[in-house]
Parts: C-alpha cells; structure tokens; sequence
C-alpha cells in the first residue's frame, strides 16, 4: 500500500483517477439522498430539456432527470462491474489453480479454454438475455465469462511456473498436503497480478456492458443504467445531445480511472516494473 | 529482414527443424477435431435451448399456429433434437450445412458472404493496430518512466476508454456527414464487383476499433519489451558497443515478440467474430452482426455454422501462434 | 610513469535514484590500472565494485543510475565526459566486459555466430563473411572444440563453460586492451573455474590485454592479480599488490575476508565470517562505514571518515586504528 | 512520421476519387429490417410488402382512400345474391419469364394463397368454388354473402398475389424460393444478397393500367432503373446516410428527430399515412385477468396513453390519443365505449381493482425490446400501473421470444405489440378466436356473424360498432391511440406530397 502512494505521487493523473472512483462510491452510496428527483419520474411535458436550473443534466425522452439517473447508474454499474469482477476471479483463480497445479488436469483445461475462447461470449449474452429476459445477473455471467478465461489463464500460467520453483519442491518434501502448498504458498504469490486483472476487467467489463445495453441485450430498461442511458442517447445524438454526452463522459471517466489506477498497481506491484538496479 | 529469420533453419539445421514442425502441426490437428466436436453439441443444444420459432419469425405475426406447425413439420424442425443434430453433423462432415431458415440460401455461402467484410475489416485494423500500437510503444518502452511514456500511456488509455458507438457515431457524423470524406455506412463487396475502391467503406470502421485495440497493443509492446530490457544479455549487447537503436530493435524488441504475437493473433481473431457494435453502427454485412441477427431470428442452422467457424478459427489461430513461437524462438521444441 | 597507466580512476561517485531514496553506490573510489597487469576489484556483493567496473563501460542502469563526481581516466581520455557515439567506440572494442553469469549473458535467439560477428561489425565497416571468419578465430582462440559447429549453435545448446568460452571469444573478438572481468567464474563449477582463469591469464599474454578482475573470491585474487583493490561499502579500503596485501593486510575488513576463507592445513571445520552485513547505502553517511561491524571500532571512527594513506610503499589503506605491521597476519 | 501521414492523406484521397456514382439510375432505399422472403401470400411483413409490390401484383388494389380497386382485373360482376363473382382479367399482361398472364394463373395463385397464404383462410372458409371459366375470366363462388372479399383480394400483405401457375402450383406452405419471384410488377427481382440488399430492375415489357395513377392504383411507370432496398438497422446510420448521400430514401425514423430534420435542408420528411395500433392484449384464458372485466377496466382506468404517447413518439402531428380501433376519417370510424379510454384515474382504478376482488396479485407483462415503440410504452404503463397500486412484473424479451411465449396462455396476463393499417376490420388479429390473448365470448362471436355478413355499408358499420363497445365492456385488448412512422428522403427526390402511402412505392417517381 505504501507503495502504491509513492507511486501514486510520481502519477498526478493517477491520484485524479483515485479522487473520481471515491466520488462515484459516494454518489452510489448516498444516492437517494443526493439524487434530487426520482430516476424513473416520467414527466412527459419536461422532456429533453437540455441542461439547466432545475435539470443541471437536462432531461431525457422520458423526462426523467439525467442527473438523478446518473446517480442511481452509478450504483448500477458499480455492482455490476463488481459482479462481473468476483465472479471472473473467483472462478477464475480456482479453476486456474487446480488446472495449473495438478498435471493430470492441464491437457483437459487447455481444452475447455480453447472451446471457451472460441465461443463467443456475446452468443452467451444473446442466449442467456432471450431465455430469462434482459436482467442483471445474466448480464454478469455473460461479461464475466470472457473475464472469467482470461483471468484463469494468468492464473494457470503462473501455477504452472511457481509450482517448479525450488521452495514449493521443498514444502512438498516436507511433505505439506497439496491443499496447505495451493493456499498457504502458491495462492499468495498470486494475489498481485491478480488484483491488477481485477482493476483492469471492472474497467472493462463497463465498457462491455454499455455495448450489450446497445444490442438491447444489457440492464433491463427500468434499472438506470449508464449503458442505458448512453445507448438510449445515442438515437438522439443530433436532437439531445446531453442524453449521450453525459453518461459518456461518466463512462470514459470511471473506465479510465481505473486504468489509471490498475497502471500504477501493476507497475507497483509487478516486480519486473520496479526499478531494478544492476549491480548493486 | 535478418531480424525475422528464422536463422537455425538457414542454418542446416532445417531438416529436423522442419520435420519435428510437421509432426507436431499434424498431432495438432488431431488434436483440434475432439474440441469441435465439443463446440459443435454444445452449440448445436445452446441454440435449441432458446425460446421462440424461426417459423414464427418467418411467417409473422399472423400466421396461425397450423400453418407454423405445418411448415416446421416440413422442415422437419418437429423431429427430436438427437436426430436433428445427426442430420446437422451429418451433413457438416460432408461440408454442407444446410440451408438458413430465414434467407432459405445454403449456410456457407451466407457466411462466406459475411466473412469477406469481417475478415477485410479485421486486417485493415490489424494494419492500423500494428502501425500505431507497436511503435507507440516502442517509444513508450525506450523512454520508461519519463513524461513522455506517461503522456503516451494516458492518452491511450483514453482512447481504450471510449465506449465503441460513441466513437464510431462521432467519426461517422464528423468524416461521413460533415466533411463528406468517407462513406457514412454499408460495404459493397469487393469480390463480388472487383471494385477495390471499395475498401474506403471500411476506414472508419476500422479506425473505430483500432482505436480501444491499439491502446492495447501499445500496453502490451511496453510491457513486454521493458520484461526484456533487463536480461542480462541486453546488457551483453550495450557492453559489444552497439548503438542504442540496434541493441533495442535487435536485442529488446526482437526478443520480446512472441507475446506479441499471441497477442496479435487473438486480436485478429477477435476482430474478425466480436465487432457486432461497429457493424452495426456503420451498417457492415459482418460476421458479428449475423450471429445477433441470426439468434434474434433463431436461424439456427446459421448460428451453428458461423459458431463452428469461429472455433476453428481460434483453433487455427492458436496454432499458428504456437507455430510462431518455435520459428521466433529456437529453444521451443515441438513435441 | 604515467605512461604506463591504463585506466586511472580518482574520485569516482555513482548514485542511484529508487523510490526509496538516493543510494551511493560508487562513493569516492580512486585507483590506477597499468597497461598489461590484472588489478583484483575484491569486496562482498552490495560492495559497488560491479557498478565501479560498469561505470568505466558506462552500462550502469539508466536513467537512474549516474556518475556525480569523479574522473576515469582511459588511455589519456576521460571516459565520464565522452559523448555516446564516443562510448560506442570504446565499448566492446578498446574496452571488452565478461560477466557473471554466461547463461543468462547470451541471447538465446541468436547462434553464437551472429552475436560475435554482431560484436566485430559494430566496430569494424566489414562484411558479414569476414566478420563470421574472424569470429571463427576468436571462438578457436579460447580453444571451442569443433569451433565451425558452434558457429552454428544456440546457446541453449552449450554448457555453461561453453558458454563463457563463447563470451570471452565475443569479448577479444576485438582485440580490446583492457578486458573487465565480472566475476567470470562464480557461476561454474570447480574443475571449469580453473579453466576459465588458465584461459584468461594466457589471452592476457597472447594480446597483451590489461584486466579489471572483479571478485569476490580471494583465492581467484591470490591466483591471478598483480594487484588488488579491496572495496567495502561502495569505498575502497585496501589498494596493494597482492604479494604485501597477503603477507600484511591492514584493513580490519581485509582480515575478515581472509579469515573466512578455510585455512586447509589447520583443517579448522568452523568457518569464520564477519558478524554483521553491510550497511545500507541509502543517502549520507558519516564515519568509517565498516564501523558497525569492525572489532576495532574506536568512537572516531564514527565521528570521521577515515582518509586514503599510504602506509606502506604502494601499500594504501583508510582505516583510524588499521593493523600496523608485525602485529597482522592470520588469527592464531 | 511525417511520411507516414503524407501516405495516408493520398491514399486517402485516391479512394475518394475513386468513388464515383453509375450513370444509370438506382434509388437506394435503406429499410429498418432485413425482409425474411418476399412471398407475399405467406408473410405479412410490412418490409416484404414495400419491395414485393414492386414485383408483384394482385388482382385489385387500393386507390389513396384506399378503397378496393381493379388492379389485374379488368371488370368484375356480382351476382344479384351477391354470391358469385365473375372477374375478366386485362389481357396482353406479362410476367416477368415472357409469359401472358390468364386465368389459369390466378386460379394456382388464389388456390395456393386460400389453402397455405396467410389470410387467404379467412376468405376461402367463405368460397364455395373458384374456377377459370375461360382464358381470361376467373369466377368465385361463395357459401355464403362475405362483405370484405374485395378488401382481401386487394390487400397484399400476406395477400393473393399473382404467381405463373408454375410457380403457384408447386408452392406449398414454405416460403417460394428466389428463382420463383416472378411477377407482373414494373421492377422484376435481379438478385438478394443478405445483409446487403435486395436489387429490383426495371421491367421493359411491363404492361400498364391506363387510367389515372391515383395511391396504388392506374398507370403504374418505372421511372428508376434500379431499385437497391438496403437493410440499414441502426436509425442513426440510416439519417446520417441520408445526409451523407449514400441513401435517397430511409424509412422510419424516430419521433423524436421529426421537427429537427423537418428544418434541415439537406434532408426532406414524409409522414406515413400507415396508421400505426399500439395494443396491450390481456389473458382470456388464463391468470388473474381471465373472465375478470372489472379488473382489466380498473387497468384501464389507471392508464395515462396520452403520456405514453407523448414520449414513445413525440411530435404532437404524429401522433393522437384515439380510442376507435378505426382511424378517424375512415367510415368505420366510432366513438362507441370511448368514455372508459384513456381516463388516467388511479384512484379509481384503485377501487375497481378492489371490487374484482385484486389483491396485488402478481401481474405478468411482457414487452419486446426490440422495437422503441413497445419499450418506451411499457415502460410508461408499467409506471402508471405501479403508482396505482398494481403488482406489475415487467418481462423484456426481444420479438421472437415474446411471440413464442404468447403462445403459451400460462406464461403472461399482459402484453404488448403494435398492428398496422387494416382495410377492413374483419382483418384485426384479435377477431380471430385463435388470437393469443384468446378472446371467444360468445357475444363476440354473434357479433362477428352480422358484421361479415351482409354486403351492405351502413348495416356492416353498425355491427363493428357493436363490437367496439363490446371491446371496450369485456376487455380483451387495450388500444393506447394512433401513431404515425415518417420517413426521410433526399432533396433530388421528386416530392411526395405532404404524405406517404403505407408502403412506400416508386413506380411513377424519379430525381430532378
């Protein structure tokens, strides 16, 4: 952690990252309290206002209040990014772990990642969204997955790589059960690169929610969402341009603050980015 | 050009290089039939675990059930799944996957149709991801930790930021409307009218995801090249007295290129499949769209088909990249 | 006189920025090599004599890694004041380096071939052809056996001391005069050590190359230096030939490093170290660096620094109590 | 770098040059969707009809108050028992193989489309015999007198167009393949290639009406060599198209765009005359809602369409709050059970529901995603619906599996889609028992009897008001009121008036 500060000073677009991603938590957090109107009021004779007192976002074709929707989307897409996040790195550095550590199973996982990769997640969403209707777990599930090979796969490479370091060789001749070797040696050696993937798929998986919610696959219609909002928008690009710019910004913003922010974890994090000195 | 030979195979040693090679692409071959086989039923029950009827869609709204049913019984969608998946997998052995549904024209050649967009779109922005993405970070890895390298990370990190139909709406409103450079949507093929003029349909698609991929690519060049630079045998090379240039493109970046390339080879893979957002805003006739489409209109002969191709797309792809490693890497041997 | 000296370094100071702080890791380092001798740089690792051996080719880390203060002074020209494309034209070429480690010191993309031919045509405007011939001479020098195969090979495809044959071959490939050898033997083992050395002192004489022989390893010192510079702590200690030094140490810490090599005949089992480990270089440090782990320690030796003096005939040393002569030699 | 970019730029310039524009003339037309087939008898896909009626033909169409009008025949003549209909056909008409056109067609065609077509059941159960008297004469017999014949035969969405026999005779309840689309339109079917488009060329012997080209009706001439309906989904894409001169004509463009493209220069609007019909269907036949009026009319009352409209489409002049399941200006036009329309009372819908014994049962709704119209609609009631105190649980899915799932009576208590134009009220999917939503009450069945009855206006137009009312005191559908879709064109359009008809047609229109 004091780590990550120092870098963090040595990044001044960092800390601006670090400083948005706390607003957002704030405004997910308190949202009824700082949302001034009702993010579903429908209020046919004020639609599209563009931005002004009363509306400082302006209003959109429903006449509901971007800025309170803005607010409320943030819940919204934190939880659901942070969905898409556990689930892919849970399942992820199980599955990753047990494939990578036991050899028996490395053939067979190599396997499954190939159909995995090959199958395209956006069929996942398509199917998952017109059998149970568009919803927020589906959604997860079908962004998680593709994070879900990916995060397995450092896993699994990593696995692969520390259990032939020397000190593993040596616990197991002292003869630690595989289970004690898996959580208590190889598991913490993970956690860095880990956290870095995590940093980058919440980023990302935003970003893959807003298309699916542009296919009309995403967050049912009646949650306020940021997809939503921006694919809502985008029809109305040259008419209301504020339904598309602003939840556009909130998105690029909140992606790359994370971003940021993962940078700094990996370059702090990741040995090979730190400042080595030959020699010495 | 010496710096992409493959020198050990100039070097005599060709023979046995060449032939453990083609041992090893044939056990990979082999190796690749059982995974179809696993895409192709899991796939084949996905799609009929959909609701909804492609005859439905077919005859609209209106039509009653008698007369879908009596239609479905025709083509013999009314038979249980495990005889269909026969007839279907029969059929695929023989190259022939039947006909879509809703176009009632044999499968292959609708996604042959489709494939030459995806595919022309997906090397166009393979060009565009090369030409910016490795140079970019090249310089980016050259100059670790000066302002430079954090300008050009922050400014790909935003473009990788940018939700991709925003971008793709604004390049069209700005290059297609305004300016009347490009134009605004569709791609008339370039096989069928021989028309190579054909492809200016496809800059600012392509441009679009280039955008979000080549932000990686630079990521991933940095990544990898700053892991080489502090090999022992970088500094080996500086201690020769080469110039800085050679040791870099020689030394640091020829030997950081295999993560490059799997890199690469999944990007264009994934060009080729998962651009449904820019085909649709710009109105492509690709590969990604189809499958959206395909599933809305539960064409399931086309969605089995274009998954199919895609696996073995992948497959292929994977190993060409494990191909890739051996001839960039003379340690890897192939067995 | 001065004609006779090689490389002639005074006051050099080379700093490192972490993240954590400044570390001087060269900190005031001054001796003299002369034209066809072998000087032993001798200290424990963290010692700086690897960054005072890499700031004479110029290869320290950058950008982090800088010369603040001092000169080196090679063949009448001052190296820290040379333009790069300068740099290049001494480096691998008057001034040839082999490392510690032959393993990881070779791209493994690369046949040995390429990488010594590489080595000669960054020097010399020649053809490829030629430069393979002349890296096919070099690799028969250091005695390869079946030198037109190895051209050929990957280094994954030779044994270590292969390998470091394969370096050393790299590294005279252009006839340099002063050859910096990093700890050339650490990495093998026994029998192959021997080798490497035997071939080292022989090239010597062969080329009439002058050698900074970096070790931490006083038997290698005994073997094959004429003189040596002891370093502890990114300063230099002891600077003498290695005949007196060995007869008449007079740093505390050259002592210890005696003392915790095996005395065979008394075949004593316990193996004597020097309690403590090396300080930290972060930032500024006042007094005698050694002082926390040094015996001897007085209270001034804290306080100041000890100065360079010769206390014998070519016989220098900067310690505040140093053992005079008679009163040295081994423990009893 | 620098050359890099120089590269670029003339390359980039070379390209632009390269893209000229055919001398010969082609309309390019962007359509929302991709049209499954264009067999007319067997689909009724409005994206079909607009292309198909270029290619084919029926034996009547409609004129621009579209009544029934000849079209393939020449003359017709109904019996005094207004039970058999004698039609001669035009002569000298070709279809697009070469072939002259005669009774023996029509016959295969009207058989095909009366057994497989799509709507040709609800004529056929009616006719007692259709037969080719002679080579140009075509006679219908009838069971019994069914008014809206005329309609139907000129009603060619999922109507009986008119194939060579060939083609008729082999057709069965598929779909007929490309090589059949043979017809006697303006423009014959060059080729379809999917995701791209689908290309008409004119046809040179086509045989024309003579008299007065008036909506569909009288001479048709194909002006255009080429038509190119290109499928273009994104709304988006299809304006900025339009801007941009790739497309000269885009249908359906979104309410909202309306007044800012109407003041564009670059770009010229066109109203629909289309009407479009929001409905919410309820369950007759199962869940809470079955057999249960009180509580669909408490539905009723807490229902706001006018906001519903107001957002779903915007522009006041696209849209009107009507309750008449028959357009105004329509004869068929009625005010009867209107006072329960559109009352937007939850207080009082609050209290019904508590009569029909409601106690916030849950209230499944399901609604597609793939239309904006149906999206912003149920979003809107489904809000309005809450507020007043129902347990509504809102289902998106996208077409295909909210048709699959009506179906099933089980599965839903509400949904919601849109009809079209219909000429004649006998057509109203919900007429038919077998309508999911499966409204069968014998009232409405004795009501329906009258209503196709009789040959005659004004007792026909009585009976549908009878129907209205019912529908409006049993509730098997909730009408939300009118809307019209527009489309967009370019400048170098001839105009088209101040209106569009349904399908937009291109025989008779040109550039400047």
């Amino acid at each position: 952690m004091y780590g990550f500060l120092k870098m963090l000073r040595s990044r001044k677009i960092a800390i601006a990252g670090v400083a948005f991603l706390g607003i957002l938590v704030i405004l997910a957090i308190f949202a009824p309290l700082i949302a001034p109107l009702d993010p579903q009021g429908i209020d046919p004779v004020n639609r599209l206002l563009p931005p002004g007192k009363g509306h400082i976002f302006g209003t959109d074709n429903f006449g509901r209040d971007i800025w309170s929707r803005i607010v409320f989307g943030s819940r919204t897409s934190i939880v659901s990014s942070l969905g898409v996040v556990i689930f892919s790195v849970t399942l992820g550095i199980a599955i990753g772990l047990i494939a990578g550590y036991f050899k028996a199973l490395n053939a067979l996982f190599m396997r499954i990642i190939d159909v995995m990769m090959a199958f395209p997640s956006l069929l996942l969403a398509l199917v998952l969204m017109t059998i149970f209707g568009r919803g927020l777990v589906n959604v997860i599930l079908a962004v998680g997955i593709t994070y879900l090979t990916r995060t397995t796969r450092i896993v699994y490479g990593m696995t692969l790589k520390l259990k032939e370091e020397v000190y593993i060789e040596a616990f197991k001749a002292a003869g630690a059960s595989n289970m004690r070797l898996l959580i208590r040696h190889i598991f913490p050696n993970l956690t860095s690169p880990v956290i870095v993937q995590a940093t980058f798929t919440f980023a990302f998986s935003l970003l893959d929610m807003a298309s699916l919610d542009f296919l009309g696959l995403g967050l049912p219609p009646d949650i306020p969402s940021w997809g939503n909002m921006l694919s809502e928008g985008s029809i109305y690009l040259a008419r209301a341009p504020w339904m598309l710019l602003i939840p556009g910004f909130f998105i690029v913003l909140t992606v790359l603050s994370f971003n940021l922010v993962g940078d700094v974890l990996r370059d702090q994090m990741d040995p090979r980015f730190r400042h080595d000195i030959k020699g010495v | 050009m010496r710096l992409f030979l493959p020198l050990y195979m100039a070097e005599g040693k060709a023979f046995d290089g060449a032939q453990a090679m083609l041992k090893f692409i044939l056990r990979r071959i082999v190796g690749i039939l059982p995974s179809l086989f696993l895409v192709s039923i899991l796939v084949f029950s996905f799609v009929h675990l959909i609701p909804g009827d492609p005859i439905q869609i077919l005859l609209g709204d209106m039509a009653t059930k008698a007369q879908v049913d009596a239609v479905r019984q025709e083509m013999g969608l009314d038979k249980p799944i495990w005889i269909q998946y026969g007839k279907w997998i029969g059929g695929v052995v023989t190259g022939n996957m039947g006909n879509s549904i809703f176009f009632g024209q044999p499968v292959l050649s609708v996604i042959g149709d489709r494939a030459e967009t995806s595919i022309l779109l997906a090397l166009l922005t393979l060009v565009l991801i090369l030409a910016i993405g490795i140079p970019v970070g090249y310089l980016s890895a050259t100059h670790y930790g000066t302002r430079l390298d954090q300008t050009i990370s922050g400014v790909s990190m935003g473009f990788a930021s940018i939700p991709t139909f925003w971008l793709g709406l604004s390049l069209m409103t700005f290059f297609a409307v305004t300016l009347k450079l490009f134009p605004s949507s569709g791609f008339p093929s370039i096989l069928k009218t021989g028309n190579w003029a054909n492809i200016r349909y496809l800059i600012l698609p392509a441009i679009t995801l280039s955008a979000p991929n080549s932000a990686l690519i630079i990521r991933l060049t940095r990544a990898s090249m700053l892991d080489v630079f502090k090999e022992d045998y970088v500094r080996t090379a500086r201690a020769k007295g080469l110039r800085e240039s050679s040791v870099n493109i020689l030394h640091v970046f020829r030997n950081s290129m295999n993560s490059l390339v799997s890199a690469l080879g999944f990007t264009f893979a994934g060009l080729v499949s998962g651009t449904v957002v820019t085909e649709t805003v710009f109105s492509l006739p690709g590969i990604g769209k189809l499958v959206v489409d395909s599933v809305l209109r539960r064409d399931y002969p086309v969605i089995q088909g274009i998954i199919l191709c895609i696996a073995l797309l992948y497959m292929a792809i994977n190993l060409l990249v494990d191909i890739a490693y051996g001839w960039l890497d003379p340690r890897i041997r192939y067995n | 006189m001065a004609g006779d000296v090689l490389l002639s370094i005074r006051g050099l100071k080379t700093h490192f920025s972490t993240p954590n702080g400044i570390v001087t890791a060269v900190d005031g380092v001054s001796f003299d090599l002369k034209r066809g001798e072998t000087l032993g740089l001798v200290g424990e690792s963290g010692s700086g004599k690897t960054v005072t051996a890499l700031s004479v080719m110029r290869l320290y880390a950058k950008p982090q890694g800088r010369i603040v203060a001092g000169e080196i002074v090679f063949d009448g020209q001052d190296i820290t004041k040379m333009d790069d494309r300068d740099m290049h034209t001494i480096r691998g070429n008057s001034i040839a380096m082999i490392f510690q480690e032959p393993m990881t010191s070779l791209n493994p993309v690369y046949t040995i071939g390429r990488q010594i031919a590489e080595a000669i045509q960054a020097h010399r405007k020649i053809k490829t052809k030629e430069a393979w011939d002349i890296a096919l001479e070099s690799l028969k020098k250091v005695g390869i056996p079946d030198p037109e195969r190895r051209l050929y090979s990957f280094p994954y495809e030779m044994s270590g001391g292969m390998r470091q044959r394969a370096m050393i071959a790299m590294a005279i490939s252009c006839k340099p005069t002063l050859l910096i050898a990093d700890e050339p033997t650490t990495a093998l083992d026994v029998t192959i050590q021997a080798q490497i050395l035997q071939l080292i002192g022989e090239l010597k004489e062969k080329l009439g190359m002058s050698i900074l022989m970096i070790t931490h390893d006083l038997a290698v010192v005994a073997e094959i230096t004429d003189r040596v510079v002891v370093m502890y702590a990114g300063r230099v200690a002891e600077y003498a030939d290695t005949v007196s030094l060995f007869a008449d140490p007079m740093h505390p810490y050259t002592r210890g490093l005696m003392d915790s090599i095996t005395d065979i005949e008394k075949e004593t089992k316990q193996l004597y170290s020097i309690p403590g480990t090396v300080p930290s270089l972060l930032g500024e440090t006042v007094g005698c660096r050694f002082a926390n782990r040094c015996d001897r320690a007085t209270s001034v030796c804290l306080e100041k620094a000890p100065e360079m003096l010769e206390a014998a005939k070519g016989h220098w040393v900067s310690c505040w109590n140093r053992l005079g002569t008679g009163n040295g030699g081994a423990r009893k | 770098m620098r050359r890099k970019f120089r590269f670029f730029l003339s390359t980039l310039l070379v390209l632009v040059a390269a893209s000229g524009v055919s001398a010969a003339t082609t309309l390019r037309y962007a359509t929302i969707a991709e049209p499954p087939s264009l067999d007319q008898q067997v689909l009724t896909s409005d994206q079909a009809t607009t292309i198909a009626q270029h290619i084919f033909e029926g034996l009547y169409t409609f004129n621009k108050s579209y009544d029934p009008v000849p079209m393939l025949v020449d003359k017709e003549n109904i019996s005094a028992d207004g039970k058999t209909i004698t039609l001669t056909l035009r002569q000298g008409v070709k279809f697009h193989n070469g072939k002259e056109m005669t009774s023996a067609d029509v016959l295969a065609s009207l058989n095909r489309w009366g057994v497989y077509g799509v709507r040709g059941p609800v004529l056929y159960a009616h006719i007692e015999r259709v037969e080719a008297s002679s080579k140009y004469v075509v006679r219908l017999v009838f069971k019994d007198v069914f008014a809206p014949w005329k309609s139907l035969l000129a009603f060619i969405n999922g109507g009986p167009v008119i194939y060579p026999k060939e083609v008729a005779e082999t057709a069965t309840k598929q779909p007929i393949l490309e090589n059949q689309y043979i017809g006697t339109g303006p423009y014959k079917f060059i080729e379809r290639n999917p995701g791209r488009y689908i290309l008409l060329e004119k046809f040179a012997d086509y045989v024309s009406r003579t008299d007065a080209p008036d909506g569909y009706a009288g001479k048709r001439t194909a002006i255009f060599d080429r038509i190119q309906f290109i499928p273009v989904t994104d709304v988006g894409t299809r304006v900025n198209g339009v801007k941009a001169g790739d497309y000269d004509y885009a249908e359906q463009i979104s309410g909202d765009l309306y007044d800012m493209l109407s003041a564009d220069p670059s770009i010229v609007t066109v109203v629909n005359e289309g009407v479009m019909m929001p409905l919410m269907f309820f369950n007759s036949a199962n869940g809470p809602m079955k057999g249960n009026a009180k509580l669909r009319l408490a539905i009723l009352a807490a229902l706001d369409s006018t906001a519903a409209l107001q957002v779903a489409v915007g522009p006041k002049n696209l849209w009107s709050a009507n309750g008449s399941f028959m357009p105004k200006g329509t004869s068929w036009y009625s005010q009867a059970g209107l006072e329960v329309y559109n009352q937007k009372k939850p207080a009082l819908a609050k209290s019904l529901a508590a009569e029909a014994g409601y106690k916030g049962e849950k209230i499944t709704f399901m609604v597609s995603s793939s239309y904006k119209i149906h999206n912003d609609i149920g979003l809107v009631f489904t809000k309005q619906l809450k507020d007043a105190g129902f347990n509504i649980d809102l289902q998106i899915y996208d077409w295909a599996t909210l048709v699959s799932k009506r179906g099933d009576p089980k599965q839903w208590d509400m949904f919601f889609t849109t009809h079209g134009f219909v000429p004649d009220p006998i057509l109203f999917s919900f007429m038919s028992d077998a309508y999911p939503g499966w409204w069968a009450t014998p009232e409405k069945q004795a009501l329906a009897q009258d209503f196709t009855s009789t040959l005659d206006d004004k007792p026909r137009r009585d009976a549908w008001t009878q129907v209205q009312k019912l529908i409006y005191q049993q509730v098997p559908v909730m009408k939300v009121g009118d809307y019209f879709m527009y489309d967009i064109y370019s400048p170098r359009m001839q105009s088209f008036g101040e209106s569009q008809l349904i399908w937009p047609k291109f025989w008779n229109v040109s550039f400047k």
